[in-house]
């Protein structure tokens, strides 16, 4: 038992973090909303050379070979640059290719692994598909079905968001042979919409904790009144509280990034909680971070609005929060899915 | 106590009602925040003004039908159900024309209330300054006295239309040494002097919405001056009282999106779209609180017409209403489910309406007219007799 | 149109106000919790004196001959004073005998109204009979039916409650003939209930007033830090929000008090909509009372929990939260019963 | 990251299981806040003293373990799901314990620690007084040196199970012409010298829960002094520390909470008895809520195995924890419907349990242990680094 990161995940992390501060400054992010795919292929590229997209992609295939633990801590980054590239949608599908193996995965992961390649992942969770736009290959699900269709067999319909960094589609694609049926589509199905809303809410722990840190800062220096408005405790409090529910969200999201990395039984419920924690705490940081803001904050040339508005979709991919809210019931109330308290799992045989 | 309506103001209802399903738009207009939208929204209001109904509480002589503050009431419950435009001349109406009936001159009345009431001529406020929020009586754009004229020099902020609205009323320092609340003046200033530059501001929608207006040696003509000289803290506080009370947030617009909530909840359940559980109580809870909202307002009117006042109360519904509001539009975008981020323009968007641009201008309700931290000292040291310190 | 109280109805409030100030202090109230019955016969007395019990009963039966509208105002006092005695039951049960009129009304009502007779009412919003042990004559259903029994022909066993100045009891009768039956005891059961709600309500405004008056007290003469603790904006900002709760929760109220008083067709959720607001600002009330007082709050020979429990038992009072949010849902959303928004009633032909 | 028990872990959770099945009481002891009760609970820890699990994770050498925290809250999970009795010398083994681990000499160590264990001494804490309550470093009870005694004067509150207690620990002014956070000294002193007098106070329950201590002239020998003299406000913060933090609060309890609350959910919709549609979600939601407490507190419990500290984010535990007390109790006692308000001597009670008492005892939550507005405090200035003034 050991609830904690180990040092180089924490370096790993604080790597990523100096690097995206460096690279992908708000201004950044903000010029991404106006391009046409809002996605830029050098710059994945380079995230490829700093492992990002390779993470979960087998050692032997050019990847780091690590797991969703890894990834939790580097989602974060992500998250906190406000960074609109297709990470996650890219993880999903790396760990699809990974479960399918055979020739799909050995042509694709290598591709990943050197950013070559993007990956696009339909699922329950969302009648859109993010970043089909950019995607080279696209896992959609077709009457129970998975197949893998390559970018040039389909037709995508762009469905405005507003939030400027979510690209949205719709996808009709020509029905061939699908990579799995039956159980085994529905299995992988099930993995990849827990691991993008593991993933989802990883980047919206990094949200939040970035609509915090705005706050604060502006908070600080803003004077009213004589004195900086951080000053005032009504301001105080309502950071204070935004902040608890951060953190306990943090301990769900990592829990589930455990669930996910080693398919625990109670995988479903963990990720649910976890979504459901974190966005809730990014949607809270994000109305305390404008009210704290005042009107400078309701200002489209001010940064609260683009994290804000990254919570919001983030709330909405891999699940919405009633479809996560109904599956923490079917687990705590109901008990048709596996939930247990932390701690009082039975004993090992 | 009596909640039934009087035949006269039903007969008023039916009336609006009926000149309302003749006359409003049967389409939204474009926004008025857009050049286009603005003077469309324009061409409405002089519709209104034709018919009678552009300021239903005002003397006749000044556009309006004498009507007292509870037919006010009848026509706003009669428009938001009519879905009519928003008033684009809201800052002139609502705020500055209370105003200048209770400070104006005569001369002051009649040159600015009839072309208020007709919105030929539009009005934008210049309270807030960079430095001055929350905290408005840190102002320091002076207007300074040079024979008839007050020269302006500052800046001001957060001035809604600004861009288009034909006039600004404000509060300047007119003493350059005074301090605080003291020695500002409320002065009616025409956005087409030289020296005013105006920079539109866009809000989170990336629309535009405020401006920032600045004044370089800005001459204004002293008959300008609403109220005494020096005095203008206390005409502004009439001024913002209004603004938190009444008029801006008539309870029709509340309980008009109560009702849409709860329309669209009962459409999503009967498409077997997933819904909470909860979800059932929260909108019906909603529906309560927007009567609530009602229901006090008719109180608060009652007590005007026997002769009492409003006083720091309006704080009460600066919180009550903003709060409402955003919980408003999170549980009908929550009812939309994946869709709710989509714009409108999407096409997959379908019926999920402006809930989405209704949030977002339900974001704004607790930091606008004085953030609900600000109400909430209000509250606690004027009603409740906390200390100040 | 008029939303508004006349200047006798205020007249008639700050009288008893002043009455129950002087007559039934805390310690009063306090000491009742110690005694067998909880209830003071001689006071009760004192009470018709001043036309508490008598005010809904007719003038031609030696009452006041009111309303419910007058009757708002002068809960809210009993409430304000924590007064523990069964003017609720009795207001429920005179209005019973109006309806039923004849020899009933006859021999009751003036007896109530010169404090000779106390009622006691069992409704559908709780298995419990409160003030059975006192009232002289009992209001009780059985099978459809309402009966009318006087207390000799009753059987009572007490239900200690948390609220020293709530006392209940289940009840049992030998049925004899019932006063009515049918369609017309149903209606005459639920007038029962809707006008008992609306009164619990009306009392839980002054329970909510009594604890923030409470807690402004304390605040403004308790100091920490060098300063009086209300001076800080985090107490300040409760006690704000808890204020503008019991002021919108009043709009209700008294909406309700006019709906029972003219049997409005949407009595009903009116009555659910104000026994709601108002027990939850009452409840709201004691939280942040308490909260405000800290430790001493806390304690048995503060006043702060008098008024909290006052506040929790009238929650339960007269259909408990789960009761009132059904029927409001009802209106609401299955528009099964009648509920319209204020000023947006159809016109009048 | 490994979230999985060594087979250690688990043979140890087994062997607790064991002995808790055998040993636990059946039924509830009378109240540790009464005389009989409190005797009980002191029988119950020298039951528990000699199973070996009476202080898991102290050393050996003074009555416990020499277990590390995770076998602690392996422990505390067993702990709770037996049911046992609450731990009546709870300000003894987890905040006084602790502290005395950290400041106290070989001698302090070896003279109070073996009987805390087992509970031959019981503790009460002396912190607030009558004008020291959120703002501690208003302490005026003075101790002031008289060759090798400390003579002390003035007056303690809120000291849980005074009346019973052997022992009081607290914070004292030994420099009478200090102010605020210098001039304190830990102290510790036997209930029972000349000059203490002891009187309860009741909790709103009505039931005794806590006293004043009174001090006149109260002679205490100086080698009672824990940490240097001077320094208690050091000495005090890491025993608040702990006490906000990890002992007293073992995750277990919230959990053992939330699972009660969705079996008495199960059951009230099994017996079909009226409960609002949210109540399925906000069940739900409070077992994620002690859930997440459970792993926050795993969390932290290996970053302390790691070598890390516990600082300012107790505050954080504290607010959370306490808050979501009260909302599980709140929920508890909605389910029970008319019945809430019962005491459970009431005839129709039946099997209402004790969601009224654990709502009473919820309340105090944000109140002690420094009131949640003094956490915010400490997490919005020590955590986020908003300014102080």
């Amino acid at each position: 038992m050991d609830f904690d990161f180990n040092e180089d995940q924490r370096l790993l992390q604080q790597a990523l973090r100096d690097f995206l501060a460096g690279e992908c400054p708000p201004a950044w992010v903000r010029a991404q909303w106006e391009t046409d795919t809002g996605r830029d292929g050098p710059f994945w590229k380079r995230l490829a050379e700093v492992g990002v997209p390779g993470l979960l992609v087998p050692e032997a295939q050019g990847g780091l070979g690590m797991d969703e633990t890894d990834l939790a801590l580097l989602l974060e980054e992500t998250g906190r640059a406000g960074l609109a590239e297709p990470v996650v949608a890219t993880s999903v599908g790396v760990a699809l290719l990974r479960e399918l193996s055979g020739d799909l995965a050995a042509e694709w992961l290598p591709k990943v692994a050197s950013g070559d390649a993007r990956l696009a992942v339909g699922h329950a969770g969302s009648p859109f598909v993010a970043d089909a736009h950019v995607a080279d290959l696209l896992f959609l699900a077709n009457e129970g079905a998975l197949h893998a269709v390559p970018a040039a067999q389909v037709r995508i319909e762009a469905q405005p968001s507003v939030d400027g960094s979510q690209r949205l589609f719709l996808v009709g694609f020509d029905v061939g042979e699908p990579v799995a049926e039956g159980d085994l589509a529905q299995a992988l199905l099930d993995a990849a919409l827990d691991r993008g809303a593991f993933c989802s809410a990883a980047e919206a722990l990094g949200v939040a904790d970035r609509l915090i840190e705005l706050a604060v800062e502006y908070a600080t220096q803003r004077e009213q009144f004589g004195v900086a408005i951080g000053s005032f405790q009504a301001v105080k409090h309502m950071l204070a509280d935004v902040k608890v529910e951060l953190e306990y969200a943090r301990s769900h999201v990592y829990r589930a990034a455990h669930s996910v990395a080693t398919a625990a039984p109670t995988r479903a419920v963990d990720v649910s909680m976890a979504k459901l924690a974190a966005c809730d705490a990014a949607n809270a940081a994000a109305k305390i971070s404008l009210q704290v803001h005042g009107a400078i904050g309701y200002t489209y040339e001010q940064d609260v609005h683009v994290w804000m508005k990254r919570a919001w979709s983030l709330d909405l991919a891999y699940g919405d929060s009633v479809f996560h809210r109904g599956r923490l019931c079917a687990g705590v109330i109901d008990q048709t899915i596996p939930a247990f308290a932390f701690g009082y799992q039975p004993l090992n045989p | 106590m009596d909640l039934t309506y009087t035949a006269e103001q039903d007969a008023f209802r039916k009336e609006a009602r009926a000149w309302l399903e003749a006359n409003a738009p049967s389409a939204p207009l474009a926004s008025f925040d857009t050049k286009a939208g603005f003077e469309a929204h324009r061409e409405w209001e002089k519709t209104l003004h034709a018919g009678g109904f552009a300021m239903v509480p005002w003397p006749v002589e000044y556009g309006g039908r004498g009507a007292d503050l509870l037919e006010w009431l009848v026509f706003e419950e009669e428009y938001y159900r009519a879905g009519a435009p928003g008033r684009v001349n809201q800052n002139g109406i609502f705020l500055l024309g209370p105003t200048i009936m209770e400070y104006g001159t005569p001369e002051q009345k009649a040159r600015f209330l009839p072309k208020m009431a007709s919105s030929e001529e539009v009005w934008c406020q210049g309270w807030s300054e960079p430095n001055a929020g929350s905290d408005m009586a840190a102002i320091q754009t002076t207007a300074v006295r040079d024979g008839d004229h007050f020269v302006i020099n500052g800046q001001k902020t957060w001035a809604s239309r600004g861009a288009y609205a034909h006039w600004l009323f404000g509060l300047f320092r007119t003493d350059p040494d005074s301090k605080r609340h003291k020695g500002l003046s409320f002065i009616l200033a025409p956005m087409d002097l030289p020296g005013m530059t105006v920079r539109p501001i866009q809000k989170i929608n990336g629309k535009a919405a405020f401006s920032e207006v600045f004044f370089d040696d800005v001459r204004v003509p002293v008959e300008n001056l609403l109220g005494p000289e020096g005095e203008g803290w206390n005409v502004a506080m009439a001024t913002a009282g209004f603004e938190r009370g009444l008029m801006l947030r008539s309870p029709a617009r509340f309980q008009s999106t109560a009702n849409r909530l709860v329309r669209l909840y009962r459409k999503t359940v009967e498409r077997g779209a997933p819904v909470a559980p909860g979800m059932r109580e929260r909108v019906a809870r909603c529906w309560m609180d927007a009567e609530a909202y009602s229901l006090n307002t008719y109180q608060t009117v009652s007590k005007l017409l026997g002769g009492g006042k409003i006083g720091a109360e309006a704080s009460l519904n600066k919180i009550f209403w903003s709060e409402l509001d955003m919980r408003m539009h999170e549980l009908g975008l929550e009812l939309l489910g994946p869709r709710a981020e989509l714009l409108p323009g999407a096409p997959a968007a379908g019926d999920v309406g402006d809930w989405l641009d209704g949030y977002i201008f339900a974001l704004s309700g607790p930091i606008y007219a004085g953030t609900n931290q600000i109400q909430r000292n209000i509250i606690a040291e004027r009603i409740l007799g906390l200390p100040r310190k």
